[in-house]
This record gives structure tokens, C-alpha cells and sequence, in this order.
């Protein structure tokens, strides 16, 4: 089944809005990400990004900026990195997204990136400084490998951009709520903010629409109910929360927002 | 010493090296070969797209070549003279040096250039604020000037390490009223300080202007620094020609490259050969250096929004660099340069630590002045290869800053313990 | 605000202010008014004729000014810009205020052009050795500069205290291949170091030329240092009237008194008001300054080689001086400003060292450039006056030089903490 | 008796060369200053000079240099000086020269100079920093006054200029054995050295010529036996010699000195 068509499928319940949540490998370790995502298991979330660790993270705020060095600098490769990522779906059965940086994959090839997240399960793949022009053999190649490239709209993209991403976007669109980089708190009602950005998208696709950047609580998911969201995106929130609260508060955290769905 | 100017490039080659094609908005500009480009956030789209629309418009707008020219030599102190090195050349015994003087701009470098060029685009644009990224600090503390002389507000990232190593250049930039960032991330150097920039602009780039310092980084930067640089190479080229005749051989450090791409604009259609120079570090083979174009421990990559040479592991990491001079400490390298390098019109050389602190001393005790210890690198360069020229050739070399700056690291270099005596003494209050 | 030229020195009247006859081995000339002289032990007689006549011979030859102006222009930044400060202007609500950007020269400060001019007079009487003062260490890199540059033995005589005081500067010279020499007599600062060069120079004056830093010292010194500096005034001038028209008022700073003289012998046969600024340090009535010219604190007496106002007490005995900045913090004043002054051509202001301070921190805000603290003595001066001026007129500033090498001064001044720290940890080798 | 015809009447006993010797006024203390004097009464020196203090002293090496500051920093002030030059008179009953600079003499002005050195028995003074062209009153004043001032003759300067010294000199001629400021040693033997300089003087002036500057030892004086020297002037060598050996040292040199005249 393809990753639109399980959204859709996942919707056709009793889920109002779909839950995907966000790991980077090798932070705080392997062995936190596996108590994460049996967390996420349990809170039977929807859809999972794994990011791969890379040197210049210009797309993430401090946070996740960090956590990618410390990752590095504890010894993460590319291949604790697959292996990683392929007993991921032993652990949670969800979805699974690589996302990332384009470098990493520049350097292996498009056809053995590919090869490589399809071998471990990978449903797809989100490269925010990818921007679509540049992507040459990887879309056909994606589509080859069965894995769907995960495209990006944003509040400060113009209707024509927008529309341009919407022809090219497969899967599902990664709508960022706000200006800026991951990690900071989105005011969900301000005005002209991310109801405004969601119907703005919808006018440029029909894909489902995942909302991601600063959603941190169930009452976030709770106010796209109504709205041409399909899916909420939770990141750094739930980093942060590992962080002050530990396993236990993580855990809390993740049915809070599951049972906001 | 074989000066071929490339086919494709000449003649009028810069014209089409730097605008490949007119304004488009649905098509991706800013290719040089294959290198270049503009990988930045989704986020960033339309802030790069009015930015290369301002620029372009800017740049067919003779009036803006104008005003810059006449605020660089009112407020600056363009036209830079070229000086004849008679006593280094003489103690050489092979061609006659010249070195075009960037170091006598206002601030000592020709950062400003580029810094006052972007300034008057932010004018067009009506934004209030600019945000930079420095490592040696030279392009902060340039920054930093340009907003108190037009009244902006202004924001420097600069990695830790670097605050530290430039404090000198801190203090200034907080006098002139910039607000300096300290970078913690990754190694807390240049790069570090270019991700903190592109992050700031994700959030603030509508009334914010990212005047980045060098010819690298997402289109159009690598372009609009380069066009502003160009005046050394016309300037340089004019001063030349009405005097001792064009020169056979021109040099200019590359740390991302804006002062070298800047000069050799100039030359790129003349039997010129242009010579570019790396920081070597401690050695090539030593893997403690910042040379991506010279030797094999760079391969193209994407970072920073752009496609270039970097200096990354095979998994695409990038790598810890070293350089006794921070300004050319660097991952990265102008995809300008890169392709002028690929298709042989510049050549790029790489000059050690050790070889760029003699140059330092060298052109102190034979000619009085106080290079750079990034601008050093260049003569070093020259130094190297002027003995096998004749009399009547002619090296013509990029001096892009003064080194009064570089005190502390330059008296650490020379191991001076009157100095060291000194910040004791200071340090203690005395 | 009413300017009066003088009718003894004008028009023309610099070229009789300053050659008042031909050269005539018999007659002993050099004074000004009452000021000036040579008033040097018997031992030195023959040389300094022999550099009069050197000198007479040489200023008249248009030769050497065009070498001079050439060496300048190419060598240094020359002519060096003038800049509008709009934004300062604005700030200040009166008079159009503009900087002659003396900061742009090669070393940072206007005294190169002194030290180039007496090099050149150098060749002609082919010595090989050069000696010099310096108080806050800008002539000395000048002069270590200058040597440097033509291949000359360099010795710099400097107070002790003023080599703690200016660490950095001790630092540059000796890299220039300069040897300093801290002299311990008397208050060990600028007069000291004079005093230790005629001491020199009293032994040495075969193969050795005494290259004093300012307008001040026995004849021919006041003159010949007037005539190379009257540069800034000649370019000032022709940019003035070329650009906004000439200004209503000019200011410069007056330590010894050469850039000041330099920029007003531009100026002295206009309707142009004429405002020397001197030390208050921490104001007249402290006792505590160096203002010859205002206050009554100073009276003519002899020292150092010539007649003028010292600062000294009943019985002649020089007194200790003070101020923020170093080059201003000297016992005399150049005998043409002393005449210039007693014929109401030049008036006099002080400013404190806060004051100057301030005027440092308002130039950095608004425009972007850092004067030194000598120089920002005088933009105190224009700042207090300008508001009471009118919006189209215009008033004039020396920049003379730039204030980086004051870093350990004014962080000091402004009591800057991280400076503090970062020096603790340098100063334990971190 | 003028200062000529004393020395004229001095030479015309046994001594071959007359000793005039040179204090500092206030160093390294009026006390010190007292025995010094009733030293050199002891060995009959024909001629002193005592130095007035002066901030600025450039015509004089370190070690007067040093002395000058430190008389002053220990509070020595003109009417010490006077005083003092008054009283040398009942120590020493030889004649007094004011060695000095000329700020102090400017600054109390001529007349009031003139008649106070007259008035604590001065027979002249030596000003080397005030050429003779610079003199204006002084010259007639000082006539006025019966003090002769002594000019100077060096071995840079050219015959024209040394004649027209001779023609304003009195009493005798100060030649200054070589370049340079005090208190360094003089080869006396030296090519082209003090007796090409003594015969150069002697062509300017038929005054008796006093030579000084680096004198140092007896030897010195009795190499002037039968130059054009009539008179030795030993300063700096003195002060060193009442540093190093103290007291008694000091009357030691003044005897060796002394005796070789
Ligand atoms: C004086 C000087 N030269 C050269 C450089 C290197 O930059 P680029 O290669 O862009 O000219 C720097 C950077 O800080 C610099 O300060
Ligand atoms: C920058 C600057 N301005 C002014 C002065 C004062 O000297 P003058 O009065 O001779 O110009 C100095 C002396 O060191 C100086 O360095």
C-alpha cells in the first residue's frame, strides 16, 4: 500500500488526525531511540521519521542541531544508521521516513541511497534542503525503489510555488506551520497562521497534508480536527520531553498526543 | 606559467561566467560547471528568489554601479593603490612584485566591499536589519560598520572558538553596536556560524538581509559577492595596464573566495595566469589543512546551500580544518573558483602555516607592510614561484587585508615573550 | 564663528608663514612670531645647517614633491577621501560635518606622510640610519615603516611608560626590524624620547637623520614636517572645493601640532574659521592635562630644541601632563600654531578625555568609524560647536588617525569586561 | 680679576694645565654636594662649574641625566640652588661657573638671572643649549654684571663657525673633546681627534681653551701638557667615582687629578 493510500485508510477510522513522530538516530543513543520507539509502538503512532545525523544541520534549531553532533561525535555511521533504522520496524510497525540532509546521500549515489533505505524498509524519504528542481534521477529512482519523496510547503512559498511543489509532491506534503527552523512553540491561532497555510495548500494538492514545526501537545493535534490537516508532526517536543521527564514523561507525552488524534 | 584562457570563457567570459542567463523565475540559476546552485530550506524560497530579482535588476541598473563606486571612494578608500615591491622583488631576483592594497580599505580588508554592495541592495529592499557570519571577523566587524553607517540593525554569529581567538575584532563589532552571537555548535568555527545565519534568516527574512561574506553559499550570494569584488580586478587591471604593463601572474588567497575571485575577474580575459592559494595548514599530507582544490581530500558536495569542493569524510560529514588564518579556515570554496578551476584557468597552489608566517615577516622587514596572514598566504605563493621569472616579468599579487588584527595570533606564531609578559601583566589589571 | 584671516598671512600666507626668507647659511631662521628657533647644543649646529639647507634646496626642486606626492599616492592611500557624515549631521541638527579620512593611510594615521617626506630628503643626504620619538607608537611604525620600506637602520626611542602603554606598536616596529629603546629618564614618555634622540643624534648625526614626528623640535623640524603634512590640507582643500564647497569652519586635534598644521595651511588664506582642540584630560581646572595653548596653565619657554608654550611650572621645570590619549599627552606645541594662535588666525579649544571618549563611541554608532582617541579630540570639538551651526553649512574634520591600536585604551576606558577576561586568559597562555 | 686673566695667571705658575671639575647641584644631596666642594678645596681646583638643575637636560649623557631629574624630585628649587652656589664660595675659594639649561634662566629673566648670579659671587655661566646668535641681552647684561659667558666650540663645526664663536667668546672657550653628551669616555689620542680639534679651536680664538667632555683620569690632563689646552674639565668621571668608591675615592681621583696638572 502506498503511503497516501495509507493515510487515508488510517483516517477512514476513528482518527480525526494522524500522529507522526521523529527520531534522530544515534540521540541520545541507539539505546534511547529503541525505548522511544517501543513507546511510539505503544501509543500505536501513525507514521515515523528517522532522521540520519549530518554535520550542518542548517534546517534545525538548537535542539536538533545538537542532538545531530552528539550523534556524530558518539561514532554514528551510515550503517548504524540502516541497521538502525531496519530494527526500527521490528520495533514499531508504523510508516518509516528517512530524513536527513542531502549530502550523506549525494555522497553514496541516488541509486544506492535508494537501494539501501528500500532494503531496510523504508517507506520514503524527506530531504528539506532538497529543493524539487534539484532532485534529477530521484524521483524515478524513489519511485523505482517503491519509496515516496516527501515534498515541503511553507507559510512564505507564493501560489505558483506552491502549486509547482503540489505537481511534484507524492504521498503526502510536509506543511511547515511557521517561519524558521525546528523546535520552537507554533501559536496555532494566530492570525493569517496555519489554518490559513493549510487551505493555501490544499489549493495546490490534494495529497493529505502533515503539519510539522512546533506542534508540542494533544491540544495542538485537537485543533486540526476540523481542519485540512491529515497529519500532526511532533519533533522536538517530544525530545524535550525525553530530556526533562525521562522515558516515563516521554511515554506520557505520546498518549496525550495519540489520544488527541 | 602557461596562461591559456579558457575558450569558453573569453572573450567578455566573466559577462557570461556570472550571469549565465537573464532573470527567470522558474529557472534555477547560479551553475558554474557543475557547481553552485541553491540548496536552501523551502522556507528560504521566496526570499532567494526576491534577492536574485533585486540583484539582477541592481546589477543592469548603472546607477547602483554608480553609487557604489562613489560611496567605496568617498566612505572607503577606492581606487586601493598597486605598489611596486621594489626591495622584494630585488632580494628575489626574478620578477617585479606588485601588490594591489585592499589592506588600506576602511576596516583593513576588502570585506567592505562586498559589506557596502549589499548594503545599498538592502536600501532598494527597505529591509532594517542584516545578519552575518564571521570567523576571522574581519567580514563581522565589516558588517558592522556598514549597518552604523546606514543605520541598521545588525547581528554577527561568529563560532566560539572564534570569539576567542578574535576578541580584538569582537570588541569592535559590539562598539560599532552589532549584537555578537557566539556559536556553540559543531566545531564552532566559519561553517558553524553560516548555519546559525541561514537559521536567524528562516525566521526573520522579512525585514532581515543575510549579507554573507564571501563568494559561497546559495545563489545568488556566490554571484552578488563576486560582481561587488570585481572592482579590485578592474581597478587592478587598469592600474596595470596604464603602468608597468599587465602582469604575467596574478595571486590571491582563497578562503571562499570572494577576494580572489574578485581580482582574477579582472584578468580572465587577458594572457593572465591566475593563481589561487590555499591554506596549507601543517601540511597536505598532514590532513591538517584548509585546501579543497588543491590535493585530494576534497570531493563536491552540498552544504551550506550550495554545491562545491568540500572537505568531508567519505559518509559526507564535513571535516575539522586547520589554518594558522581563520579567514581561510573553511569547508568550502566559491563554486566560481571550483569551476574556473576544473576547466584550468586558474591554478591552485597550497602554502603551508610556516611558509605564510616567513611571507608575513618578509614583506614586514623588506616593505614596511603588515599583510593579513590570510593575504600572506598569496604572497607566499608568489615568493615561491617569482625567482624562476625574468626581471621584466610581472607578479601582481592581492594583499586583501592588514594583519595589526592578527596580533595575537601572529605574536603567538613568533613566540614573542615581551607580548606574553605583557597580557600577563594586563590580565593581572597592572 | 567669525573667521578673520590675518592680513600678516594672507594672501599666499602659508608660503610666507613658512619660508619667512631664503635660505641664508648666516641668519638663523625658523621663527614664527616669537616662536621656534633652534635651540640645540653647539654640537648639532653643523647638522642641523647642513639639513636646512637640504631641505631649503629640495622643497623648492619640483622634483621632490612629485616624488613625494607619488610615493604617497601608491605607497599610501592618496589622495585620502573626505567623508559626509550624514548620519552624525542629522544626529546633531546642525552644520554638514565631514571627515579628511587621514585613518585610511598606510600604518593608520596621518604621520606617515611626515616620515615618507623626510626619507626621501634621507636619500639625498644618503644616510643609512634613522632614529625617531614616539609617545603613542604611531610615528614609530611610521618611521619603522618608512625604514623598512627603503632598506634603512631603524632605531625608535620611546618612554617606558608609554611601551607598556602601547604594547602592540612596540610589537609592529620591532617586526618592522625596527630596535626600540624604552627610556626611563625624567616622566618616561614622549618628551623623554625626544630628549633621547638629540642625545643620539648628538653622536650619530654622521650617517643618522633624526626624523622628528611633529611640527615641533629645533628648525627646520616645524617647518619641514608643516610643509610634507600641508599635503592633507591641499587635498582637503581641492576636495572641499571641488565636492560641497569649502566648509565654514575646520577642526584638527593638536598634540605637537602636525596634522593640525598640515590641514589648516590648506585653509589659511580663506574665510575659514580654524579650531585647534587640545587635552583637557580631566579638565583644565584639574591641573590635569596637556593644553599649552588654552588656559593658563602654559607659558613660553625654551625646551626640546625650540621656543613656544610649555607646560612648566614657576621655575621652568617641565610639568607632567595628562591625557586619555597618548599623542596628544606632550609638554609643547608647535611653534606655528603658538604664532598662529597669538595672531587670532587658529583658536583654541580643549576637550576632556570623557568628552573625547564619546565622541569615539558617537562616530562608531552612527558611522561606522573608529577615529583614534587623538582624533576624536577634535570631532568633540566640532560635535559641541555643530549644533549651533546651520544646515547648510559645513564644517571639516581631521580624522589623523584610526583608533584600533587604541583597543587596550578604550577598552580600558569603557571598562569592558570580556576584554578583561579574555587578556586573564591569554596572559596565563590559554 | 677676570675670568682670562685668572687663568692667564694660574697657568703662570707650575701648573702645566689648570683642573676645572663640575658638580651637580643637589645630587646626590646638598650634603654630598658640601664634601665634594671642601674636596676639591683640598686639591686646589682652579675652576667649578656648578650645574643648575633642569628638567630637560639633552646635552647630558645618563648618568647627569639621571642626577638632574633626581636633585629635582628631591624638592631642589632655585633659591636651594643660589643658596647653595653662595655658600660653595666658603667651601672652595676658586672661581664659580652656572652650568645650565636655559629655561629656568628664561623663565626668571635675564636681568634678575644676571644680578642674582652676581649677587652669590658667580664668575660666569655656561648655557649649551643657548647658541651665542640666541643671546640677546644677555651678552651686555651679563658685562653689566661681571659675569663672563662661556661659549662653546665643537668638532663638528665648521672654521666659519667656530670663528665667529671666537668672536663672541669670552673669557675662555668650552671645546668639547667629541660628539655626543657627557659622561662617556674620550680617546684622547685618537686620529683626527682632541688635538686636531684644540689646534681648530685655536685658529678662532686666542682665549684660553678649556677641554672637556670625558676626561677621566690624570693621564688625560697631563696629555694636554703641551697641546693648546690651558684648562681640563673633568665632570662625569668625578660623579662615578663618588658613587662607586665614595668619599674617599671621590678626593682620591681629585688628587690624581690634581697632581697631574
Ligand atoms: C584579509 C582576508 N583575506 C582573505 C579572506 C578570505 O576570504 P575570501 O576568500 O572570501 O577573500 C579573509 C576572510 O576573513 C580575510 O579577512
Ligand atoms: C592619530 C594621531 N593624531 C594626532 C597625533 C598628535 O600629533 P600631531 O599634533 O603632531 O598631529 C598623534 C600623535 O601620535 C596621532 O597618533
Amino acid at each position: 500500500m502506498d503511503l497516501e493510500a495509507y493515510i487515508r485508510s488510517r483516517l477512514a477510522g476513528d482518527r480525526r488526525v494522524l500522529l507522526m513522530t521523529h527520531v534522530i538516530v544515534g540521540f541520545p543513543s541507539l539505546e534511547a531511540n529503541r525505548a522511544m520507539l517501543a513507546a511510539m509502538a505503544d501509543a500505536d503512532v501513525d507514521l515515523v521519521e528517522l532522521q540520519m545525523p549530518f554535520s550542518e544541520p542548517v534546517a534545525d534549531g538548537p535542539t536538533f542541531a545538537r542532538a545531530n553532533q552528539k550523534a556524530l561525535e558518539a561514532g554514528l555511521q551510515m550503517d548504524d544508521y540502516f541497521a538502525f533504522f531496519e530494527e526500527a520496524g521490528q520495533l514499531c510497525p508504523c510508516p518509516r521516513l528517512m530524513m536527513g540532509y542531502y549530502n550523506p546521500i549525494f555522497q553514496m549515489g541516488h541509486e544506492a541511497f535508494c537501494e539501501r533505505l528500500q532494503n531496510v524498509g523504508g517507506a520514503g524519504f524527506i530531504l528539506p534542503d532538497l529543493p524539487f528542481e534539484e532532485y534529477d534521477d530521484l524521483f524515478p529512482l524513489s519511485q523505482q525503489h517503491g519509496l515516496t519523496s516527501i515534498l515541503l510547503m511553507t507559510p512564505t512559498n507564493h501560489t505558483d510555488r506552491l502549486r509547482q511543489i503540489g505537481e511534484h509532491a507524492r504521498g503526502f506534503v510536509y506543511a511547515v506551520a511557521r517561519k524558521g527552523v525546528t523546535g520552537s512553540r507554533t501559536q496555532m491561532e494566530e492570525e493569517g497562521g496555519v489554518f490559513d497555510l493549510l487551505s493555501r495548500c490544499r489549493s495546490a494538492t490534494q495529497l493529505p497534508l502533515a503539519l510539522g514545526f512546533g506542534l508540542s501537545k494533544g491540544e495542538d493535534l485537537r485543533l486540526l480536527h476540523d481542519s485540512e490537516a491529515d497529519v500532526g508532526i511532533v519533533g522536538s517536543a517530544l525530545l524535550r520531553s525525553w530530556e526533562e521527564e525521562g522515558e516515563q514523561g516521554y511515554a506520557r507525552l505520546l498518549t496525550e498526543l495519540a489520544q488527541a488524534r | 606559467m602557461s596562461p591559456t584562457p579558457n575558450a569558453v570563457l573569453s572573450p567578455a567570459g566573466w559577462e557570461r561566467l556570472l550571469f549565465p542567463t537573464d532573470y527567470d523565475p522558474d529557472a534555477r540559476l547560479g551553475y558554474y560547471g557543475p557547481y553552485g546552485g541553491c540548496f536552501v530550506p523551502e522556507i528560504l524560497y521566496t526570499t532567494m528568489q526576491e534577492l536574485t530579482a533585486v540583484f539582477d535588476q541592481a546589477r543592469r541598473d548603472p546607477a547602483l554601479w554608480a553609487e557604489f563606486v562613489s560611496v567605496m571612494s568617498t566612505y572607503s578608500s577606492r581606487p586601493t593603490p598597486v605598489t611596486h615591491l621594489e626591495r622584494l622583488s630585488e632580494r628575489l631576483g626574478g620578477a617585479q612584485i606588485y601588490l594591489k592594497r585592499e589592506d588600506l580599505n576602511q576596516t583593513g580588508a576588502h570585506k567592505i566591499n562586498n559589506v557596502i554592495g549589499q548594503g545599498l541592495l538592502m536600501r532598494r529592499m527597505g529591509k532594517k536589519r542584516v545578519i552575518a557570519e564571521t570567523g576571522a571577523g574581519q567580514h563581522g566587524v565589516a558588517t558592522a560598520t556598514m549597518a552604523a553607517r546606514f543605520g541598521l540593525e545588525c547581528t554577527i554569529y561568529m563560532g566560539a572558538v572564534d570569539v576567542e581567538r578574535q576578541r580584538p575584532n569582537v570588541f569592535w563589532m559590539e562598539q560599532l553596536g552589532a549584537r555578537v552571537v557566539s556559536v556553540e555548535d559543531g566545531s564552532a568555527t566559519l561553517k558553524d556560524a553560516i548555519n546559525e545565519c541561514l537559521r536567524d534568516w528562516a525566521f526573520s527574512m522579512e525585514d532581515t538581509h543575510y549579507a554573507l561574506g564571501t563568494a559561497c553559499g546559495p545563489h545568488p550570494f556566490p554571484q552578488m559577492v563576486a560582481w561587488f569584488q570585481r572592482l579590485i580586478g578592474e581597478e587592478a587591471r587598469a592600474q596595470m595596464a596604464e603602468g608597468p604593463g599587465l602582469p604575467e601572474c596574478v595571486y590571491a588567497c582563497v578562503g571562499g573566495g570572494s577576494n580572489a575571485t574578485g581580482m582574477f575577474l579582472g584578468f580572465l580575459d587577458d594572457e593572465v595566469e591566475l593563481v589561487g592559494v590555499e591554506a596549507g595548514g601543517e601540511g597536505i599530507d598532514s590532513g591538517r589543512h584548509a585546501a579543497r582544490l588543491v590535493g585530494d581530500d576534497a570531493r563536491p558536495g552540498i552544504a551550506q546551500g550550495y554545491k562545491t569542493y568540500f572537505l568531508q569524510d567519505e559518509e559526507g560529514q564535513m571535516r575539522h580544518t586547520h589554518s594558522v588564518s581563520a579567514g581561510l579556515d573553511y569547508i568550502g570554496v566559491s563554486p566560481i573558483l571550483a569551476h574556473l578551476g576544473d576547466t584550468g584557468r586558474v591554478r591552485f597552489e597550497a602554502v603551508t602555516d610556516d611558509e605564510a608566517i616567513a611571507a608575513l615577516r618578509l614583506l614586514m622587514e623588506t616593505e614596511g607592510i603588515i599583510g593579513a596572514l590570510e593575504s600572506t598566504h598569496a604572497v607566499a605563493g608568489a615568493i615561491r614561484e617569482a625567482p624562476t621569472m625574468k626581471k621584466d616579468q610581472r607578479i601582481l599579487i592581492n594583499l586583501s587585508g592588514r594583519g595589526d588584527k592578527d596580533i595575537f595570533t601572529i605574536a603567538d606564531a613568533l613566540g614573542d615573550d615581551n607580548w606574553q609578559q605583557f597580557l600577563r601583566r594586563r590580565g593581572q589589571g597592572a
